[in-house]
C-alpha cells in the first residue's frame, strides 16, 4: 500500500492502462506538454509520445465526437474535458450520439470511450469552474456515470472504465484531487463499476452520497456519533448503473434516509434516489426523506462568502442527522 | 469537366483529369458503367417505390436521393475501385447506401421499420445505424454529427498506420453547423486521410442557400483549413468519378480535401415536405430536367455501350427487384418487442 | 369560444404578441416560407416580413447564442428548435449562458427569450425525432420551463411565456400539436406561468402528469371511475416554477400518488414530485410512490412495435392506479 | 504599418491609412496618445499588481493582459471615437475594460471578489459578467460563448435601425469553436455591423498554434464568409487604431470584418499556470522584450510627445492609484451572503 491523492491515484490509471493496451489514448485541451491544466496527464507524453497524448484545439465537441469516431475504429480513447462546465458543447455527442451508437445501430457498435470530466466547487472557481454535471448524464441511458471519491477508488474504477466498453463518463471532483488522500494497494487491482461503496456502518440513519460530500458525510456522522446517532454512510461511487440494493438494503435496515450532493436540489440524482425509496422500501421508512444538496441558483458564486453559503457541509449535515434522529 | 474549379489547388501528379472528357476516366471501363447504370436505376426505382409506399401509409418517412446519384454513386464507386475506404454518409444516400451493396428487400425493411433492416432492426428512420459489412456507419440523421465522428475515425486510422481514407458526406445544410469546422479544422491540423463531400442542392429543407452562406461554394472554405477544395458537377457521373479518385489519393498521401457536388434535390425534402410552399413553380420545374440518372443513361446511349432497349430491360428488372422486395418486406415481421430492452450497452 | 388545435392556439398566441409589441420575433430553420416543420409560424412571414421572421441557417448553437444576443439589445426573440432532439448543441448558450447571464451579471442583463421546443413520441420519429428533455432544464435555476397539455393553456401560457423577461423554454408535445383540440377563448386573455391545474378533481388517488400524458392520464381515470377509483388529475403545465403547493395540496387529500411522464423514469422530472412528497407530505402517505414512465432505453424506436411498447398509455395508467387503489 | 495584409481586401475608399506611417492616424491628436498612454500604464501597473497580490493570496486568479496592451486599448480608442460601439470583450482584456472605465477600485474589487465589484458583485471571475453602463456585456469566460452573442446583438441593432457596430474580441484559441464559424457565418449572411477581433497571441494556454490550425492567419476565413479579413501587428498601437477604425466604418455600411492583431501572451495563461511547462525558455525571453507597452512609451519619447520625466511620473500616478485601490479594496467588505438568493430571475 501507498498513500496517494486522488489525482496521482488518477495519472496511476492512465499510465498502468496505456502500458496495458496501446489502443488506449488521451487526448484534450493542455493534456500534452502541459499535463493538463490539473496535471492529471502529467508525463504521459514522455513515455507515450504525441501520438497518443494529443493536445487539441479549443473545441469541446469534437474533442467527443472525434474520440467517438476514433472508438469505431477500435481504439478506446479517453478524451478530457478541462473543467465540467465546459462539457455543454459535447452533449450532442455525448448524450445524442455516443449513448445511442449501440442501440441505434442494434448493438453493432459499441463506444469504450471515457470521458473524464473535473468537477465540483469549493475552490473558488465561481460560475463557470464549479458547476455540478452529473444529473443530465444520469438520466440518459446507454452512458455509464463513475463518481469515485477516494484515490483508491478513483483508481479502480478508471481502470475497469477504461476496459469496459460503453462510453463513460468520469468525475473527478476537483476538490478532492489534492486534498483526499489514501492508501492505495502497490499491486494492480480494478473495482468493478455499479457498486456503492457502505463507507461506514451504522444502524440508525442511511447516509446516501457520492463525491466530495463522501467526506463531509464521514465527518458529519463521526461528529454526531458522539451525540448517540449512528448513521451509516452509502458512497455510491457509480451512478450508473445504481446499486439500488445496497441503497434500499441500507434503508430497510435503518429506516430513515438522508441524501446528501453538492449538486443543486431541484431534478438532481438525490430526487431519483428518495423516489426509487419511497416507491420500493416505503413500508420501512420511519421518517420524510430529507436532503441536503446546494440550493438552486446557478452554481455557486466567486465570493469566498457566496460560496461558503452554497457549499454543503459538515455542520449542514449534521444538523440533517440530528434532525432525522429527533424525529 | 468545365464545371470543375479549384481553391487551394490539389496538389497532384495525376494527370489525365480534365483532359480526356472524350475517353474514360482512369480505372473504369465500359463495363464498370453499364453495371453502375443498373444499380443507379435500381436505387432510383426503389426511391420512386418508396416515397409511392409513404402515400399508401405503408412508409412512415423517406428521404429522396433523386438528383443526388450521379454523386453518390459515382464517389461510391470511385471508392469500392479504392478499394480502402471507410464511408459516413448522411441520410440523403439511398443511392449510396444501396449500392454498397444491401439488397433490395433489405433496403425495403428498413424503410418499413420491420425485423431484419440490417442499419437498426428497425430503431432507427430507415438505414439510419450502422451497416460494418460495408464499412458504412451513420449513426443518427443529426445534422453535422457525422462529420467529427468521421474525423475522429480518419484520427484513429492514421495512428493505426493504415491505410484507410475516410469519406464524410454532408449537406450544404450541415455546412453551417459548428461541428463542421470544428471537424475540418482537425483534419487540417493533423493532414488526415479524408475527405469532406459536400451535395450541395442548394437548400437545407426551405432555407436556400443565399439564407446559409454569403459565398457561391462551400469548398471556398478549405483555404481557411490548409487543404484543397474542389467544386465538381454533381450531376455529372464522370466527373464525380475521376475527382472523387483523385481526392483519395491525395487524402491517404497528402491530408483532407473538401469536395463539393452541385447536386439538385429533385423531390421535395422528404415526404413530409410539400416544397410548393417554398420554390417557385418554374424552378421546380426546371430542376426537375436536370435528372443525372437520364443523363448517365443517354451518355451509355450515345457512346453506344448500352441500346436503348437494353436501357428499358435494365428498368424492368429493376421494377421487378422492387416489386419482389416490396411484398417481402410487406410480409415480414415488426421487430420483436422483447427486443425493447437489447442493446442499451453492449452484450 | 372557439374550437382550436394546440398547433392553431400556438400560431395564434404568435401572431397576437407579434402584433402586440414590435421587439418580438421568430428565428429558426425553416420558420419562413415554410412556416416551420410543424407550420407553427405558417403566415406570419407574409404578415411581419422577413426581418421579424428569420430562417436561419442550420446551426442550433448560435441559433439560440444570437437569439441572447438579440435579447440584451431589448428584443424579445423566439428561436425555434426545429425538434427537441436537436436541442443538445444550444445547452451551453441556453443553460451555460442564458439561464446565468442575469444571475452573474447581478441582475444586469435580462433574457426575455423564448425558446419553442417541439419534443416527444408517439409519432414514428425514431431515436432522433421523439425525444423528452426536460429533465435538464427542469435542473437549471435561472430558467422556466412550461410544458402544456391543451389549446387553451399552450396560447395563454406561450404569451405570458413572451412577455416574460426570463428565459423560457416552451415544450410542445409533437403529438398534441392536431390531435389535441379545445375550447379557446375569443378575447385575449394570459395564464400566469407557475400554476398547476387540476384539470379532474378526485379524492382517492393523486395522479401528477402534463403535456400529452395529460391525456391519457384522464382516460384512465375516467376509465377507472366505473370501477370506484377517484382518481384527481393534476396537470403540472409548467415545470419551474413548479407548483408545489397544489401537488402537495392533493397528495394531502388523497394519500396517495401516482406520476406519469413519457420521459425515461430514472431522473426524470417525477423523481423529484416523489421526492418533496416524501419529504414534505410524508405522514399523509397512505402507499408507496408510483411512477408511470418511458423506459430507461434511449427514447423510443421507430417500428411501431417498439414504439408502442415504449409509450406509457391508458391501459398501463389504469394498471397503476388500480394497484395503487388497491394498496 | 508595414505588417497589415488584406485577404479579401476591405472595399473602402479610406485613404491614408497605409500610407502616412510618419504622421498619426486620422482622428487622433498628440493630447489623444499622451492620455491613453497614461491609461495604458495603469492598465500595465495594474495588471501586475493584480499577479502580486495572487501571490499573496488576495487575488485567487488572474489572467494578464501584458501584450495584448496595444490591441485592446488601441482599438477601443478606435470605439471610443467612434462613439456608437458596443463591445464583447473577453477574460484577457483587463486593459480594455479598465480603459473603457473602471475606476482602479472598481477593478480590484472586482479581482478580490468584494462588494461592489460592477460586473457581477462578486459572482464571477473578475471581471466577467457585465458593464452596461460602459457598453461592455461578457456573460461568462467560456471560450467561444461571446462570438454568437454579440453577432445576435449586431443583429438586434441592424432590426431596430440604429448605427451601433459590435467590437467582438476572442483569442486564436477561440477560433476553434463551432460557434465562431456559425457567428461569422451569419453575420457574412446578414451583412452585420460587427467587427471580429481576434487577438492571437499563438497560444490556447498551452496549445500552439500549428496543434490549433494549419493556417498561419485566422483572417484567412473570413473569405470563406464573403467579407474581409485582416491581420494587423497587434503590438502596434496606432496600426491597431488606424485599421479599427477603418473596419468600424467598413461594418457599418458594408457588413463584417475579421480583424487579428497578432499580440504575445507575456506572462503565464493565467495565475494558475506555469508556461516553463511548455514554451521553450528562449522564446519566453524574446516574447518579453517584445512589450508594447515599452514600444507606445518610447515612441512618443522620439516623437517628442513625452519626455522621459513625464512617462516616470505617470508610472509614478498609476503605482499611487493602484496603491490606493488596493487598500481599498482590501478593506471592503464581501457580498452579504444573502444576496445568494437575488437575481436568479429578473425582479
Ligand atoms: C441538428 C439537426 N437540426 C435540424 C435537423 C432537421 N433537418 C433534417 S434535414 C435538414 C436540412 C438539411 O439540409 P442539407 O444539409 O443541405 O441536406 P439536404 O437535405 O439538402 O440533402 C434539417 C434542418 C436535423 N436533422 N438535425
Ligand atoms: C469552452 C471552454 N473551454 C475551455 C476553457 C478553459 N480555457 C480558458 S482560456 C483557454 C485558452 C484560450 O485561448 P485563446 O482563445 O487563444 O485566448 P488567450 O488566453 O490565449 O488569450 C482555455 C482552454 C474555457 N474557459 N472555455
Ligand atoms: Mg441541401
Ligand atoms: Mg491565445
Amino acid at each position: 500500500m501507498t498513500e496517494r491523492s486522488v489525482i496521482e491515484a488518477i495519472r496511476d490509471a492512465l499510465r498502468e492502462e496505456m502500458s496495458r493496451d496501446p489502443s488506449v489514448f488521451v487526448m484534450g485541451e493542455d493534456v500534452g506538454r502541459r499535463g493538463g491544466v490539473f496535471l492529471a496527464t502529467q508525463g504521459l507524453i514522455d513515455d507515450f509520445g504525441e501520438d497518443r497524448v494529443i493536445d487539441t484545439p479549443l473545441a469541446e465537441a469534437s474533442i467527443v465526437g472525434m474520440a467517438l469516431g476514433s472508438a469505431f475504429r477500435g481504439m478506446r480513447p479517453i478524451p478530457e474535458v478541462q473543467f465540467s462546465d465546459f462539457i455543454w458543447p459535447t452533449i450532442n455527442q455525448l448524450v445524442g450520439e455516443a449513448a445511442r451508437a449501440c442501440y441505434g445501430s442494434n448493438g453493432a457498435l459499441q463506444v469504450p470511450m471515457v470521458v473524464r470530466v473535473p468537477y465540483g466547487g469549493g475552490i473558488r472557481g465561481g460560475l463557470f469552474h464549479s458547476q455540478n454535471v452529473e444529473s443530465l448524464f444520469f438520466h440518459t441511458p446507454g452512458l455509464k456515470v463513475i463518481v469515485p471519491g477516494t484515490p483508491y477508488d478513483a483508481k479502480g474504477l478508471l481502470k475497469s472504465a477504461i476496459r469496459d466498453n460503453s462510453p463513460v463518463v468520469f468525475l473527478e471532483h476537483k476538490k478532492t484531487y489534492r486534498l483526499v488522500r489514501g492508501e492505495v494497494p502497490d499491486d494492480p487491482y480494478i473495482l468493478s463499476l455499479g457498486q456503492a461503496d457502505i463507507k461506514r456502518q451504522g444502524g440508525g440513519i442511511t447516509v446516501v452520497t457520492y463525491g466530495l460530500m463522501l467526506h463531509y458525510c464521514l465527518e458529519a456522522a463521526a461528529l454526531v456519533a458522539g451525540e448517540g446517532i449512528d448513521a451509516e454512510v452509502v458512497d455510491l461511487r457509480s451512478l450508473c448503473p445504481l446499486d439500488k440494493e445496497t441503497v434500499l438494503g441500507s434503508v430497510r435496515k435503518t429506516g430513515k434516509l438522508v441524501i446528501v450532493h453538492e449538486d443543486n436540489i431541484t431534478g438532481g440524482v438525490g430526487a431519483e434516489i428518495a423516489a426509487l425509496a419511497a416507491d420500493e422500501v416505503f413500508e420501512y421508512l420511519d421518517a420524510p426523506i430529507a436532503r441536503v444538496c446546494g440550493p438552486d441558483v446557478p452554481t455557486m458564486p466567486f465570493a469566498q462568502s457566496l460560496e461558503d453559503a452554497y457549499m454543503p457541509n459538515t455542520e449542514k449535515i449534521a444538523d440533517a442527522l440530528r434532525k432525522q434522529a429527533a424525529y | 469537366m468545365a464545371y470543375r474549379k479549384e481553391s487551394n489547388p490539389i496538389s497532384s501528379g495525376d494527370a489525365g483529369v480534365g483532359e480526356v472528357a472524350a475517353s474514360l476516366p482512369e480505372g473504369l471501363t465500359e463495363q464498370d458503367l453499364v453495371e453502375i447504370y443498373a444499380k443507379t436505376v435500381l436505387a432510383r426505382t426503389m426511391d420512386e417505390r418508396i416515397w409511392a409506399l409513404n402515400r399508401q401509409g405503408k412508409v412512415p418517412i423517406a428521404a429522396s436521393s433523386q438528383g443526388h446519384e450521379a454523386a453518390e454513386i459515382g464517389s461510391l464507386l470511385a471508392a469500392q475501385k479504392d478499394g480502402r475506404t471507410f464511408l459516413f454518409p448522411y441520410y440523403r444516400d439511398l443511392a449510396l447506401k444501396m449500392t454498397a451493396g444491401l439488397t433490395a428487400t433489405q433496403v425495403m425493411l428498413s424503410f418499413m421499420g420491420k425485423d431484419g433492416d440490417p442499419y437498426s432492426n428497425g430503431r432507427q428512420f430507415p438505414l439510419q445505424g450502422a451497416d460494418l459489412p460495408r464499412n458504412i456507419i451513420q449513426i443518427s440523421n443529426v445534422v453535422g454529427a457525422g462529420l467529427t465522428q468521421s474525423t475522429g475515425y480518419a484520427f484513429a486510422c492514421k495512428m493505426l498506420g493504415d491505410d484507410t481514407v475516410v469519406l464524410c458526406y454532408f449537406g450544404d445544410g450541415a455546412s453551417s453547423q459548428g461541428e463542421a469546422h470544428e471537424a475540418m479544422n482537425f483534419a487540417g491540423v493533423h493532414r488526415l486521410p479524408i475527405v469532406f463531400i459536400c451535395e450541395n442542392n442548394h437548400y437545407a429543407i426551405s432555407v436556400p442557400q443565399r439564407l446559409q452562406m454569403a459565398v457561391e461554394d462551400v469548398a471556398s472554405r478549405a483555404a481557411g483549413y490548409g487543404f484543397p477544395g474542389i467544386v465538381v458537377d454533381g450531376l455529372d457521373f464522370l466527373e464525380v468519378y475521376a475527382t472523387t479518385r483523385e481526392a483519395i489519393g491525395h487524402a491517404r498521401t497528402q491530408g483532407p480535401v473538401l469536395l463539393e457536388m452541385k447536386c439538385e434535390r429533385l423531390m421535395p425534402h422528404t415526404t413530409d415536405d410539400d416544397d410548393r410552399r417554398y420554390r417557385p413553380p418554374e424552378e421546380i420545374a426546371e430542376v426537375r430536367g436536370r435528372d443525372p440518372v437520364a443523363r448517365l443513361g443517354e451518355y451509355l446511349i450515345d457512346q453506344g455501350f448500352l441500346t436503348p432497349d437494353r436501357v428499358e430491360q435494365i428498368k424492368a428488372d429493376a421494377l421487378h427487384e422492387v416489386d419482389a422486395a416490396t411484398d417481402a418486406a410487406e410480409a415480414a415481421n415488426p421487430p420483436d418487442v422483447r427486443t425493447l430492452f437489447d442493446a442499451v450497452y453492449p452484450s
